[in-house]
């Protein structure tokens, strides 16, 4: 195995969920979609690391460490918001909610 | 290279996957057994050692009883509801079950035969108490599963129960673990065990004993045992979440829920009442294993003493003295422990003694105190006409 | 200032000491041995117990006196249709909650224990898998014709069938209800006798008021028509 | 040799439960789907020997993620967690090209640009030595981000409560 492998591994998964993101309309699985993204970006930090020159700085790991932290914020406020917008709009179906376009 | 590792995995896990399910039928007989005791009633003794006729002469307490149990139950009619989500149906029981024997593995369990394959050996893992706390947690999503799959609502609202319960008792079950991961300096299950050698169990400590009751009373609602059993009251949601589960399925789920008793048993063990130690291990190693199984089924028997004698709490009652009492209490439990712990690394004598009664006092006052904010602003009931 | 946690311990000590107790003193244990034999074979229908009658009656009267399990159909004596107290009015079958008696009146009457020509149940269901023995129906039975049974052992291998009481099924004997649940029997003959002198007795008072009442009419009768043309009289 | 069985078996594991997370017209099954995807996750995690990032992947995304999706998709959507609509957004083709072309712009690099693939070094994964780092020259960050995480407890909390919306805003579509 190598870096290699990795990275391209990490950017397939990126890829399928930017895809996800792009094409579906429901807010819930838009956010699945930014969760593999992240996810992936943090494969890639997790590869960087052990195949670098110095493993034992650990620079890696705790980046991971701290993107995992900010994107469990990230999913918690997220939930809210959307639970928010359904309360309002009664839908979490992103393009139904189009209050500010011009009819 | 790659043969030799399979058959040390092998050597390492099956006596696993064989004990404890072993263990799991002699539960049951003893758990019933014992809570008929408890209600002056017999319980079952019919069932002989296999092959001696029914209510024959050689019935041996009833031993037989689990035997007979789980030739039914895999005989049982597999009834799946028709609205049913076949698939996570089929799904939740097994996923209730991997979780539970996953976690065995992160149990400092040394058998003579194992001494060999030290390498293997997944308690020797640098991070084996985290994992096995994040292990555990799968648990969660098999019983939402079950609930959602049977498309019955008393399923679901057990389903829901469980993860309001178990995500609520999760965190003072990790942080009362976190004052002996403090104290031994590693995550590493088999250091904790030997970090307790000579009887220096971490429950003959003030804040090790505060943290080993808030560790137990968390993982007794962590496994769904009464008094904390809300996600399978029978007399207000049926059985909960397992309700629309028949045959070998529940069976899988009973299977599941009794080695997950297991696991969590052996953690307080490895934590608190100091692993595999006891008298003569030095003499004979292999005393070890037989103590630390011991020690399981000690605290087993306090489960079902306490199955046996407390009512089921209420939903808010259960969510409130979790976030409520255990929540403040561990935190306080880790502050003190640090603190104490710090302090007597220089006392010696007479000032550790009174490090230690200090620390119980805070520790029970505050418990106290908590109980009095939590204690419900309710007067006694007066009787206007009965006296 | 109590223990925190005292009260789980004083519990504790409570079933500690039952869990203890249940070992040294036999006279805690509530339960009877039950004595199945491996040669009784399984039952096919509910009630069919693969014993004796004398043993059957002692298994359900080794049940404490208060235990009440289904209903059952009583009748006076030893041919139970002829004697049958049940004139299948079916207050109980509307009354029943969870509606487990199925009735079918009889299309001809024939006479009964009361020596009265009555309706008798052609049919009379109890299906025991439905049934949540609430006991409403011995409550509402105007003539005393159904009341609970002890009978325990009802297992069958046959869901459907094998949990549905036949009429024949559930036709007693009053003996047995005094053998099964001697006080509330003694107690319910007696109201039956009380209810039954009381009807006499109003009976030959109402005979005797009625033979009164026709005297005293003869009378005024007799008076009347001596009175008659006064009145006529009188109105003229 | 297991290692490469270990990563193949893995990646394609989490390419499945990501796509079919991202592709379900179920919810409820997308959301088990990703959760394979994260645990996929954690064992490459493993497999690059940062044991503590792989049990924390599965405690922060399996036990907590997951679980607040489930509860998210059971408080906006059908118990059952179909989604009834139309799945795909309107732009879609053009959401696919754009990930198409995210996609050769990251592999390019990956095989082109990098120095020639490399033997990992070996190392000795510690949970001690992250644990001193955290405490030591990363202290900040860690206060910073338990304060980001109490923000967001508390921000998710409002949020969710929802403000007292007046009604004629109710009423107007």
């Amino acid at each position: 195995m190598t870096l290699h492998h990795y990275l391209i591994l990490a950017a397939v998964l990126f890829c399928v969920g930017l895809m996800g993101a792009f094409t579906r309309r429901n807010a819930i699985v838009v956010l699945f979609s930014v969760e593999i993204m992240l996810n992936a970006a943090n494969l890639n930090f997790i590869a960087f690391w052990r195949y670098s020159e110095n493993p034992a700085l650990l620079h890696g790991p705790l980046f991971t460490l701290f993107a995992i932290a900010v994107a469990a914020a990230e999913v918690a406020v997220g939930l809210a918001l959307v639970i928010a917008v359904y309360r309002h709009f009664k839908t979490v179906d992103l393009e139904s909610m189009d209050t500010l376009r011009e009819e | 290279m790659s043969l030799d590792l399979i058959r040390d995995i092998l050597i390492a896990t099956v006596p696993l996957l064989v004990i404890f399910p072993t263990l799991f039928a002699f539960t049951t007989w003893l758990e019933r057994k014992a809570l008929a005791r408890i209600q002056n009633r017999v319980g079952p003794n019919k069932v002989g050692v296999p092959l001696t006729r029914y209510g024959g002469r050689f019935s041996l307490f009833g031993l037989g009883q689990p035997l007979a149990d789980g030739i039914k139950m895999l005989f049982k009619e597999n009834i799946v509801p028709r609205d049913a989500d076949r698939l996570f149906h089929l799904l939740a029981p097994i996923l209730a079950l991997i979780p539970a024997m996953l976690v065995l593995c992160f149990l400092p369990l040394e058998f003579p035969w194992t001494e060999s394959l030290l390498p293997v050996q997944a308690f020797l893992l640098d991070g084996a108490v985290i994992f096995f706390f994040a292990i555990t947690g799968l648990n969660t999503l098999a019983i939402f599963m079950a609930g959602w799959a049977s498309r019955n609502k008393y399923s679901l609202l057990g389903g829901m129960r469980a993860i309001a319960q178990m995500i609520s008792y999760e965190i003072p079950l990790v942080l009362s673990a976190v004052v002996v991961v403090m104290m031994v300096g590693s995550l590493n299950a088999a250091e904790i065990a030997n970090a307790q050698a000579d009887w220096n169990w971490f429950v003959f400590t003030p804040w090790g004993l505060a943290a080993f009751v808030i560790f137990f009373i968390a993982s007794l609602a962590e496994i769904n045992r009464s008094p904390f059993d809300l996600p399978e009251a029978e007399s207000e949601i049926i059985a909960g979440y397992f309700t629309e589960y028949s045959g070998f399925k529940f069976a899988l789920f009973f299977l599941g829920e009794y080695i997950a008793m297991f696991a969590i048993s052996g953690l307080a063990v490895t934590l608190f009442l100091g692993g595999g130690a006891g008298p003569g291990v030095a003499a004979l190693p292999w005393l070890s294993t037989v103590w630390f199984i011991a020690k399981i089924f000690a605290l087993i028997a306090v489960m079902i003493w306490l199955r046996g004698t407390l009512p089921r709490l209420r939903v808010d009652q259960l969510m409130g003295f979790a976030w409520k009492f255990l929540l403040p209490l561990s935190i306080l439990n880790i502050i003190v422990a640090g603190f104490a712990w710090h302090a007597q690394q220089q006392a010696s004598g007479i000032l550790k003694a009174i490090i230690w009664v200090a620390c119980l006092l805070i520790l029970y006052a505050t418990a106290k105190g908590l109980d009095q904010l939590n204690r419900p602003n309710v007067r006694p009931r007066e009787y206007k006409y009965a006296e | 200032m109590s223990l925190l946690g005292g009260g789980i311990f004083k519990g504790m000590a409570v079933t500690l000491r039952n869990f203890v107790g249940s070992y040294f003193y036999k006279d805690r244990l509530t339960t009877n041995d039950y004595s199945w034999r491996p040669s009784d074979k399984l039952p096919q229908r509910a009630g069919e117990y693969p014993k004796e009658e004398g043993e059957q009656l002692r298994d359900t009267t080794t049940v404490t006196n208060y235990s009440r399990n289904f209903p059952m159909l009583l009748h006076d004596g030893s041919e139970p249709m002829d004697t049958i107290r049940c004139v299948a009015c079916q207050i109980c079958e509307r009354e029943c909650p969870p509606q487990c008696i199925y009735i079918e009146k009889s299309t001809e009457k024939k006479e009964n224990a009361g020596g009265k020509p009555q309706f008798f149940p052609a049919t009379f269901d109890i299906d025991v898998s439905v049934c949540m023995s609430c006991q409403i129906c011995v409550e509402v039975c105007p003539f005393d014709a159904i009341v609970m049974n002890s009978q325990f052992e009802l297992s069958t291998p046959d869901r459907f069938g094998g949990l549905l009481l036949r009429r024949d099924d559930l036709l007693k004997s009053n003996g047995y209800y005094h053998k099964i649940h001697p006080e509330e029997a003694t107690a319910r003959d007696k109201r039956i006798a009380e209810e039954k002198a009381a009807k006499e007795a109003k009976k030959k008072a109402a005979a005797e008021a009625a033979k009164k009442m026709a005297e005293e009419k003869a009378k005024a009768e007799a008076e009347a028509n001596e009175g008659t043309p006064d009145m006529e009289e009188n109105t003229e | 040799m297991s290692e490469q069985i270990a990563f193949w078996m893995l990646s394609a594991i989490a390419v499945l439960g990501a796509l079919v997370a991202v592709r379900k017209r179920n919810l409820i099954h997308g959301v088990f789907a990703l959760m394979i995807f994260f645990a996929a996750l954690s064992g490459l995690f493993l497999l690059l020997l940062a044991e503590f990032i792989a049990a924390v992947q599965i405690l922060v995304y399996i036990g907590a993620v997951g679980i607040l999706l489930l509860f998210a998709i059971m408080l906006t959507e059908r118990v059952t967690g179909d989604d009834g609509r139309r799945m795909t957004s309107r732009g879609w083709f053009w959401g696919l090209v754009v990930a198409a072309a995210v996609f050769v712009i990251l592999l390019l690099p990956a095989i082109q640009e990098l120095p020639p693939p490399e033997a990992a070094q070996a190392i000795d994964p510690s949970v001690k030595e992250l644990g001193h780092k955290l405490m030591n020259p990363y202290v900040v960050t860690l206060e910073v981000l338990a304060l980001l995480l109490t923000a967001a407890l508390i921000g998710a909390v409002t949020a969710a409560q929802g403000v007292r919306i007046p009604k004629e805003e109710d009423s107007s579509e």
